[in-house]
This record gives structure tokens, C-alpha cells and sequence, in this order.
């Protein structure tokens, strides 16, 4: 099996996509000569052509706009917003246009959109580059948001969010890109959407994250096993909304403590609707209340600082002491 | 060489109805059709208006004054060519095969499925102007699927000054998509006047600034608009890319049933526009050419109101607006909070 | 002292501010010679001149745009967004740059702005009039959040905004704006920003709303203790960004048990967060789960069902009653 | 009347150097001194580039060829007229006055806390397009304010095909407000070329579409540059409204230290462009009219070279950024969450 980064598990998918169905159609800022910025899209349009995979003008509003037109059509538009923060210009689209489309037609129009965007901190972005955007987006019902964590689940997910009849946003984290590589296989499968998974087991806390924030997750689990501190279960979303309740609330009531991770800021970020959610399943199993290990309430974090205030290991270990203390 | 400027107003008719231009190539029949439903919309928003004020819709914005641009934008096209447009634009979506049922659902505060399949139009857009993007796609799809078939985005004068109508201009050029834009310049958008909603001397301009022909057409002359419209679809159904027309008519009445046009325009402008009535200034046409008496237009008018009137009474027949079919159109399937949240309602309402 | 409604309470309160200041400028789409298309701008073009209150063409993200210049530049403008749910075309002006300019600029530039938007259900308005957004603005540092429920908060929180350095986004509640009277000053007085209030003393349970909603809350405590089944204290926020952490903790540190009621969709939005304050700062006291009353997770609840939908009193003694079982 | 699509392209100095126009009255200093300003601009823009790929700063957008629109729109400002720009503008910066320092402090990832009140600059623009908006609203409040300043909003060829691009420049026609836009057209956004953004031959041509004028300049004309933007800064301060300029100019350079430009287009360009370059063209111009000797220029360049370095120096001596910052400057008074999560973030450190 072919080992891949991130970039290349997601090319790989893309391509599958657009050999096997030609209602597939690629477009965003820089995404056919190029390649994408992170060349993500790489070598698709000399493979497929101008027609399937192609530039825009520079505008997001317009992008999901056309994007939204295309796929209620019946067409499989994918298309690509350079970086998450500036899906904040196309903010009406996809809130008000994309996610209505089916309600607003009592059903007759639909819009297979995937939005895919990168975003995420820890490697010394300009301001609004890394911005985590996925808590702006959970409150608004009729969209999906998917965040992988590793090149395995992004392409299984992508395939996913293609196949899905509704609109998906997929955030793909910058720093996971190219950081590690790992078995994927060459051909179609898709992973879940709505389905969090239990990354890691354990007995006496339950830490739940997603994205990049699974390996600092795990990080601390593993530190925290090794000196026998405790014995970490930890949950990887994938899925922000609609969120997986049921492995939450199982893990949770199983150890009875909880530590959420996530690299937004933390005041109405997916770490509040995640202890909402614990809150309504667990009380009674928990034991201390739950800790949200986020970034500070401050625009994203600049790149000299960010190393610091992004959740780090350390930070996660302290939280789950915290749950621990008698 | 960029397209131009341009200044000329399209008008087949002049107010007075005299024919200045070319009359379209129309059979009497087509002719009365087209009169016909200038007729109904008129009819059919005069009674959503009273309708309104018995309670018996929400808040409604009539058409009143701008018939000629609302059907004739729509009848050029063909059935499986789209169409996208706001609350103005409810006389042409039933030209364009929407069902009455759908229009009133909608404002009787029912979920809007009655839209048909076969009528290709986007839901009536609320938000405005971002309708125009998604007809851009559409043409951008109908291009990719070789089709022959064109869209056409329609919005308001008011309109125009938002970032999606330049967007969706800027993309259709680049793109050259088979899409072709209608502005209802009815002169407002609410209290605001046209003159206040840019410096530019016609909106039509802004074609050229984005690489495509801007048309100015008077739009309360059917034939005009029609002749215009034609000349546009067909050039984007020959992937000579799109257009911009720049209807110029006048709202006659209240921006919607909630508003107070006194405020803030003069009484004067009503009668000016009066004189230069859609309707009227068609049906001399249609008298003196003897394609219709004083006789066919009474029954003409009597068929119109009993279809409303036949609308209506299905209408108010249906039964309450179940509340379980809101969770069911969010998604394709319900999700597993949907389902609870569905649930509970249930329980709460007594209907488990 | 005046009996006057929010809409008067508000158009007085704009009134002293543009007689005694001259920085302050009111625009938006149809505020001038319309007086807004709920009035709450009535008459003040007529006294104080187009320079002062004047019409903007119809571009939401231009009215905060340039709102922005105006502030940076010294004047203290007041944006009026003629319904609270187009605020998403102005998305990215309120959230990448309102929010941030004092931190871009290193603390250089603040941005004392208001945005005053009208929102609310319960009165059979169209698609998108009716969206309760504060949610979606509430995971945005650098941006206050307001929304008061009576006449009387109104003027003063309006009058707190306009004082305000930071932006502030004012939200009107439109079923709030006609439907009572009530005393008020009519000189100039400020309501804080920040401050929640106990609106209604018990002791059985605490009920959290905002807005509409405090109403509905109120009347849910009236019938609960005129059949003797319970003491209710109802909090009201007031302010939802950023949020007054203390009172909602004394209340329920008091009574042990929460229901948190808003008009919103229920996912990600304020009652998350506060189920999460909550949960850190009660939990050993709490009884039982948080219950959340909301709307549901769809675009907002159409004309027909909005009653049924929305939170009522009923649906809100149904959860106190949860709340209360053994 | 609407105003002209413009084909004039304004020249001062041919390619060649040749002068075939009108030349800026200007004293040999003050042409020295926007010469010492392009060669700053050049110099400081590669050691920028240099200072990247040794991980001393972040990703940085080069600004080689630009040299003559960044210094020609900035130049004849005053020092209190506003300006506003994105990261492809720092040159003009500069030239209004913001401190070295303060670009560096960014590129280095520091909080932005150098710009200087005095040189009426808003933070380099990230989000493309949107700092135009602000500008027509600072013109706005000058108007108001009756203040004889302007504004001036910069940005590139791809920006132009954003809502708020357009939503701006509307805006500023609509009330007359005195603020200038300027397309740096670089040819390029990213990987995107010229022709692909927009179907319109000329961005020039959106000036009309608004109501105001629009001009095309060679870019790589300081002169014309200079003159143009005089010109309109001048129309716009005796209250006779907004203009755009495209100033057609080309990006040497990779977008930024992270793109490969050789992966989108061909080498020739460069050659072909090269030959325009802004510098060497003013250059023979100044030495032509002995304005400027071989030496001077020498000694120039070294000053120059001496400033940057100084200024890193500066800039590498300062003492880590203190994390607690960031909270302080959300608002003006933390919140009692931040004032918590600050408090949290210095026990975690060890910082209490
Ligand atoms: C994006 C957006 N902003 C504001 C409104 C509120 N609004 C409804 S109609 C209207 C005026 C529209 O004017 P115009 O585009 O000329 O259309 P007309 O009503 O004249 O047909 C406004 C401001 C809206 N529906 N959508
Ligand atoms: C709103 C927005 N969308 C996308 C980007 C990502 N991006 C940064 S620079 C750039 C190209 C800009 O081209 P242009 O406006 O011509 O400016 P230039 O870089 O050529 O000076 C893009 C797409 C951004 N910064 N902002
Ligand atoms: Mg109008
Ligand atoms: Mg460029």
C-alpha cells in the first residue's frame, strides 16, 4: 500500500473522483496551473482538463455562489476556498444560500457541494490563515463539517462528503499536510461521515478533540500512561456537526471525567456544544467538571506566540490532572 | 474593443402606443397569452394585497406597474432554460410554469414545495441579489453538459449595489457563461431612489465594465422587453456569452403590504407612471390591431379572477402546515439530534 | 415619566445622541427619510440633517466597511442593518475586521461602532428576518453582543454601545418593539454592558434567557409558582458577549438546577456556551442536567409553525419540570 | 454623461526612457529622493526574501518591479491623507511614513505595534479587498469633517473581482467621497493571469460603471504614476469625487517566499519585462539630466543597504513577544474571561 501525506491522499481521492464520475468538477483560486497553494490539486487539470478543474476569479461569495447554482444542476462541484478564514466572504452563501437550498424548495433542489479549505496553526501563518472557523459554522443546520485528522480519513472522508447529497465543508489542517505519512490505499473507500471514533482507550478520562489537536491528544495520554498517572481514552470526532453524541456520552459514563481540545478560541467554540452535549448524557457519571483546553478568546494566535497558546500536550496533561484531583 | 456605453433606450412602443420599432414576429394568440398574463399578475397581486390585509398571507409586495418587464423577461424562454428571482418576480416565475399554489404557499407561510420540477426556477430569493451567482452556475453547468438551454437572473434596481450582483457579473464574462442579467429598475428600493443607489447614469453600464453588453430597454413596454430578452438568450444560446438589460419601469404601489410609499416620494411620480401603464399601453395596442375586443378582454378578466379565486380556495382547503416536515427537509436524512429534537416536539404537542 | 416602546425608547435614545455629539452619524439602507422600516430612526433626518442620518446604498458589506473608516477615522457612526440575518453579507467586515483592527494595529486604531440590527420570530416575517445570529457572532473576540428585552434596557444599552470603544452589535428584538409600554427616562442614562440580572427571585431552579425569551421565561415561573409546584429565578443576560459568568454561577450555585431558553436553533449556539459556564462553575451543586429550550436545529421555523416551534412558556415549564423529577 | 471607457494608457517616459510627456514639476532633490525610495524599496524587499529563507522572518511577498506604482501613489500625498494597502504595498508605506520597523515586526510575527499615528496608514491588508470599504469611509468622515484630506485605497488586479471591491467603489460614488483607488494590475494573482480575472479589457473601465472616472497608467512610469494619482488626488480634495487608476505594471517575482512561479508562466515574460523595469528606467532618466551621478547612486544604494540592516539589527535585539499581549489587545478592558485565561496561560508558563 502506498504511504502518503495528507496532500497526496487527498490528490489521489480527487482524481479517483474525477476519473470515475464526470458530473465532478474542481474549481476555487489557483487550483488548475498551480495545483492549489498546497498543491493539493496538483497535475488534475493536465490530467483532466480546463473544463473539469479550473481557476476563478477572486471572490469567495462567487465561488460558493456558482458552486451552489452547478450543484443543484446536478453537477458534483468541489470547490476550493484558498484558506478557511476567507470563507467568512462567502459566509452568506454558505449560511443562508447553500444550507436553505433543500428547506427553502420543499425538497426539490438539493446541492452536493463540497467546500474543502485549509486552516490551522502551528506553522506561522499570516493573520487569518489558520483561523479554526469550524465553530462559525456549526450553528448554522443543513451543512456538514468534516475535519480529518490524518491522510487516511481525509481521503475516505472526502469521498464521503462527494458522495454526500448535502453540503460539506471539509477543513483540512494545514500542519497535517505534510507532517506524517501513512498507509492508504490507492483505491475508492470512504469513511463515515457523522461518526467520531475512539482513537485511543482508557478508563479514567475521556478526552475528545479533533483534527490536528488528536496527536497532542494523544501525546498526552501517552505521557500521562507512561508515568501511571492515569489511563486516557481519547475520541476523535472527525465529524463536527452533526456530532456523533452516542461515542461522546459512551466514553464519558464509562470514565467519568472529560477534557475537550480544540485550537479555536474557546467562548462559543465546538467545546461548548461538546460539554452541552456531555451535560445532557453524563451528569450523573461525571465526576469533575469538564475542561476546555482551547485557544484564548483573542483573534488566532500570532506566529511568535502561537507555539505557546495553541493546546500543547503540556496543557492537555494539566487539564486532565486537574479532572483527577481528589 | 470594450462594448459600449450605451444610451439608447429599446422601445417598440411609445407610451401613447404608437409602434416606433420592431414589432415581434407573434401570433395573435401568443399575443393575448401575453396579455393575458399581465393581466393575471396584476390580478393576482391586487388580491395578495387584500388578502394581506384580512390576515389571510404575510406580507406581500405587489408587482403593480412592472408587468410588461416581468413577463416579458419570461416568456422568451424556453422550458427547460432556468430562471432565478426575488418576491418581484412572482409574475414571472408563473409565466415560467410555476404553480399559483407554490407562489401562495410561500406567503401564506407554508413550506414551499410546490415548486415544479418541470418550471426550472430557483425558489423566490430573499436575499438579494444572491440568486445571481447561483444562475451563473447553472450556465456554467448547462455550458459543461452541452446543453442548449440558457439562465436568467433577475433582481432589482436596489440590488444591484451588492458585492454578489458585481461578482456574478465579473464570473458570467469571465466565464462566458450562457446567463443573461434583467435589473427591474423600478426606480426604488423602498425609500431609497435610484439616483441614490449609484452614480452611474444607467445600471446597463455596468455590462461593459465586465466585459459584456449592457441593454437599456423601457420596460413598460412589452415588446421591447421581450425583443431585448430574445435578442439575449438566443446570443448566449449561440455561446456568445452573456448580457446585462436594464429594464426601466416603476413600482405603482407599496414596496410590500408593510410599507408607506407616502413617506418618501411624491404623488406626482404616480401619475407620471400612470400614464405609462404596462397594461393599458398594451391593450390599445391589441384594440386597435383588432386582436381583441372590449368584449374578449371582460371575459378575458373574468377567466383570470376565477383561476386566483380557484387558487385561493385550494389554498385555504389545505390542511395546517404539518411542523414534523420542517426537521425533515434539512437534510436528506435526518440527523440524530433531528430525530430527537422531532421527537420531543411531537411528545410535547401530544402527537406521538 | 414617557410610557414609550423599545422603537421610541430607541429613536429618543438616538436623538440625545446626535443632539449632544456631533460624531455620531446614522446610516444604513432606508433610516433617512423612511425613518427605517420599523421607525426606530423616525424624524431624526428631518431634525438633524442628511449629513447626520442619511441613506447608504443597498450593500451590507459596505455599510460595516465603511462604518469601520468612520470609527477608525474618530466618529462615532451607528450601522443600522435593516434585518439581522443580511448581517451575514457583512460577515467578513464584522468578523475579520471590526473584530480585529485593535489588534492589528497594535492597540493604534479602535473601532467604537454599533451595529443595530432587528431580529426576532413570533411575527410571521420572511426567510432570514427572523434569524436569531447572535450565535454565530458569539465565537468572535473583539465584538460585544447585546440584546435587550424591555424598552428601558434598550435606550440604555444603546447608549452604553455608542459609549462603547469596542464594537457592538445591538440586537432588537422585533416582537419587543411595539408590543408594550413601559417607563423611561427620557434623558440620557446607560444600562451596562456585560452585566447579566436577576430579573425574578426563586429558588428551585434558575432560568436563563435573553432577549424575547426572558418573557417566556417569566410567564413559565408564574405558572410554576401559582400552582405552588416551584420557586423560579429567572436571569436575564442582557449581554451576550461577553458573557456575565458570575451571575449565572450565584444563581445556580443557588438553586441547583438550569434551563436555558432561546430562540435560536439549538446546536453551537448561546445556550452551549452557557450549559458550559455552568459546568465549570456549578457543578458539584447541579442536580440535574442543564435542559436547553430552543428552537429547532432547521432554518428558522416558517410563519405557520413559529409558534409552535419557538419556545413557549409551556415547553419551558415541561423542562423546569424535568428538572424537578426525582 | 457617463464618463469615457478609457484606452489612453498615460506615459511620461517611454520604456527606452525617452520623455513624451509632461514631466511632474519636481527639484532635483525631490527626485532623488523618490529614486532613493524605489532602490529602498527594491533593497529592502530582497533582503526581506533573503531573511525568509533563512527562517529569520515568515512568508513574505516580494514587491520587485512595483517599484514606480508604490512610490508614485504615495509620493504625493500629504501627511495627513490616509492611505490603506495590502502586503504588496509596504513600499508605499514607507514612503507615508510608517517605520521599518513596523513592517519587519509584522513579517516577524510580533503584535503590529509600530505603526505610527502620524503616518495615517491602516494595518497592511490580509483579506483581499476589504481595506477599500474602509477607505471610502474614512473619505467620508473627512468630507463630514470638512477636513481637506483624502484617501487613498490600494490594491491588486485579482482584489478587483471581490463584492467589496466593487460595494467600495459604489459607495464612493454614490456620496462623493474624496477617496482615490489604485489597481496595482501586476498581471497576476498568484498563479491567476490578468485575462482570467475578468472578461473587461480594462479594470480602468469599472471607474465609469460607478460614476467616476477611470484612468490606465504605465505602471512602470514613476512620472505618469505621479501624475495620474496627483491629479485625481487633487479632484478628489476640491470635492469633485473619487477615481480609479489601473496601473498597469508587472510582479517580477515569485507571489511570495512559498510560490513557484515557474510552475504557471514562461521565463520570456520576465525578459520581456524586465527590459520596463521602473528602476533602471528612472535611473537613466536622472542620469541623463545629471540629476544623479554614477557615484551618487553608489553611495545612495549603500545608505540604504545601511538603513535595513540597521533597522534588522534593531529588530532581532528586541526581547521575545510577551504572550500576555495578545489578550490585552482584544478590547479596550479585558473581559473577565480573558483576564482569566490570561491569568491561566501565566500559571501554565510559570509567568505568574
Ligand atoms: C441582502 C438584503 N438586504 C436587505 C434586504 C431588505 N430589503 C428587502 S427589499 C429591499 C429593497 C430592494 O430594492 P430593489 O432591489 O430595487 O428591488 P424592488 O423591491 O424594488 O423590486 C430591501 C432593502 C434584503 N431582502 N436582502
Ligand atoms: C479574500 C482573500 N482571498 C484569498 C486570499 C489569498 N490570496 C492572497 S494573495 C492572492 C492573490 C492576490 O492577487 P492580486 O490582488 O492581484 O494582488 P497581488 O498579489 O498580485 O499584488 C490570493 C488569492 C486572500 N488573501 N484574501
Ligand atoms: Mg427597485
Ligand atoms: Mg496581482
Amino acid at each position: 500500500m502506498p504511504r502518503w501525506t495528507m496532500i497526496e491522499a487527498l490528490n489521489n481521492a480527487l482524481a479517483l473522483e474525477l476519473e470515475h464520475d464526470r458530473r465532478v468538477l474542481i474549481f476555487g483560486e489557483d487550483v488548475g496551473k498551480n495545483g492549489g497553494v498546497f498543491r493539493v490539486t496538483e497535475g488534475l487539470q493536465n490530467r483532466f482538463g480546463e473544463e473539469r478543474v479550473f481557476d476563478t476569479p477572486l471572490a469567495e461569495s462567487a465561488i460558493i455562489g456558482t458552486a451552489i447554482g452547478i450543484a443543484v444542476y446536478g453537477l458534483r462541484p468541489i470547490a476550493e476556498i484558498q484558506f478557511a478564514g476567507f470563507s467568512l466572504l462567502a459566509f452568506n452563501q454558505i449560511v443562508s444560500q447553500a444550507a436553505h437550498m433543500r428547506s427553502r424548495s420543499g425538497g426539490l433542489y438539493t446541492v452536493p457541494l463540497v467546500i474543502r479549505a485549509v486552516f490551522g496553526g502551528n506553522v506561522r501563518s499570516h493573520e487569518m490563515h489558520s483561523d479554526n472557523i469550524e465553530g462559525l459554522f456549526m450553528h448554522t443546520p443543513g451543512i456538514k463539517i468534516v475535519i480529518p485528522s490524518n491522510p487516511y480519513d481525509a481521503k475516505g472522508l472526502l469521498h464521503a462528503a462527494i458522495a454526500d447529497p448535502d453540503p460539506v465543508l471539509l477543513l483540512e489542517h494545514m500542519r497535517l499536510y505534510r507532517s506524517f505519512r501513512q498507509e492508504v490505499p490507492a483505491e475508492y473507500y470512504t469513511v463515515p461521515i457523522g461518526k467520531a471514533v475512539v482513537v485511543h482507550e482508557g478508563s479514567d478520562v475521556t478526552v475528545i478533540a479533533y483534527g490536528a489537536m488528536v496527536a497532542v491528544a494523544l501525546e498526552a495520554a501517552k505521557q500521562l500512561e507512561s508515568s501511571d498517572e492515569a489511563s486516557v481514552e481519547v475520541v476523535e470526532l472527525r465529524t463536527i456537526a452533526p456530532m456523533d453524541e452516542q461515542t461522546i456520552a459512551d466514553s464519558v459514563n464509562k470514565t467519568g471525567r472529560a477534557v475537550v481540545v480544540h485550537e479555536a478560541a474557546r467562548t462559543g467554540g465546538v467545546g461548548a456544544e461538546i460539554v452541552a452535549v456531555i451535560n445532557q448524557h453524563c451528569l450523573y457519571a461525571l465526576l469533575k467538571p469538564v475542561e476546555r483546553v482551547t485557544s484564548p478568546d483573542t483573534p488566532f494566535p500570532i506566529p511568535t506566540v502561537e507555539d505557546l497558546l495553541i493546546p500543547t500536550p503540556g496543557r492537555v496533561v494539566n487539564a486532565i490532572r486537574r479532572t483527577l484531583e481528589a | 474593443m470594450p462594448f459600449p456605453l450605451t444610451e439608447t433606450m429599446h422601445q417598440v412602443m411609445t407610451p401613447e402606443g404608437k409602434i416606433i420599432g420592431e414589432v415581434p414576429l407573434l401570433s395573435a394568440e401568443q399575443l393575448v397569452k401575453l396579455y393575458r398574463w399581465m393581466v393575471l399578475g396584476r390580478a393576482f397581486s391586487d388580491r395578495m394585497v387584500a388578502l394581506q390585509r384580512q390576515g389571510r398571507m404575510g406580507t406581500f409586495s405587489a408587482l403593480n406597474g412592472q408587468e410588461a418587464t416581468s413577463v416579458g423577461l419570461a416568456a422568451p424562454l424556453q422550458q427547460k432554460d432556468w430562471l432565478a428571482g426575488s418576491y418581484r418576480e412572482i409574475l414571472s416565475y408563473l409565466v415560467k410554469g410555476v404553480p399559483m399554489q407554490a407562489i401562495m404557499k410561500l406567503y401564506r407561510g407554508y413550506v414551499s414545495d410546490d415548486y415544479s420540477a418541470e418550471a426550472h426556477c430557483l425558489p423566490i430569493q430573499i436575499v438579494l441579489a444572491t440568486q445571481l451567482p447561483h444562475m451563473v452556475g447553472i450556465a456554467m453547468a448547462l455550458k459543461y453538459d452541452r446543453q442548449p438551454q440558457v439562465a436568467v437572473g433577475v433582481c432589482g434596481d436596489g440590488a444591484t449595489s451588492e458585492g454578489d450582483f458585481n461578482e456574478a457579473l465579473n464570473f458570467a464574462g469571465v466565464f462566458k457563461a450562457p446567463v443573461v442579467f434583467v435589473v427591474q429598475n423600478n426606480g426604488w428600493a423602498i425609500s431609497v431612489p435610484r439616483s441614490k443607489q449609484t452614480a452611474a447614469q444607467y445600471i446597463a453600464h455596468r455590462g461593459p465594465a465586465f466585459g459584456m453588453p449592457g441593454y437599456l430597454v423601457d420596460g413598460n413596454d412589452l415588446f421591447a422587453v421581450y425583443k431585448v430578452v430574445c435578442d439575449c438568450v438566443e446570443r448566449a444560446r449561440a455561446g456568445e456569452g452573456p448580457a446585462l438589460i436594464e429594464a426601466i419601469t416603476y413600482r405603482l404601489g407599496a414596496h410590500t403590504t408593510a410599507d408607506d410609499p407616502k413617506r418618501y416620494r411624491p404623488a406626482s411620480d404616480l401619475t407620471e407612471w400612470g400614464k405609462r401603464d404596462p397594461i393599458l399601453r398594451f391593450r390599445a395596442f391589441l384594440f386597435d390591431q383588432h386582436i381583441l375586443s372590449e368584449k374578449d378582454n371582460d371575459v378575458l378578466h373574468e377567466e383570470v379572477t376565477t383561476e386566483i379565486e380557484q387558487a385561493i380556495n385550494r389554498l385555504e382547503a389545505l390542511p395546517p402546515q404539518d411542523c414534523a416536515q420542517v426537521y425533515d427537509l434539512v437534510y436528506s436524512e435526518l440527523t440524530p439530534q433531528l430525530k430527537a429534537q422531532r421527537a420531543q416536539i411531537m411528545r410535547e404537542l401530544g402527537r406521538e
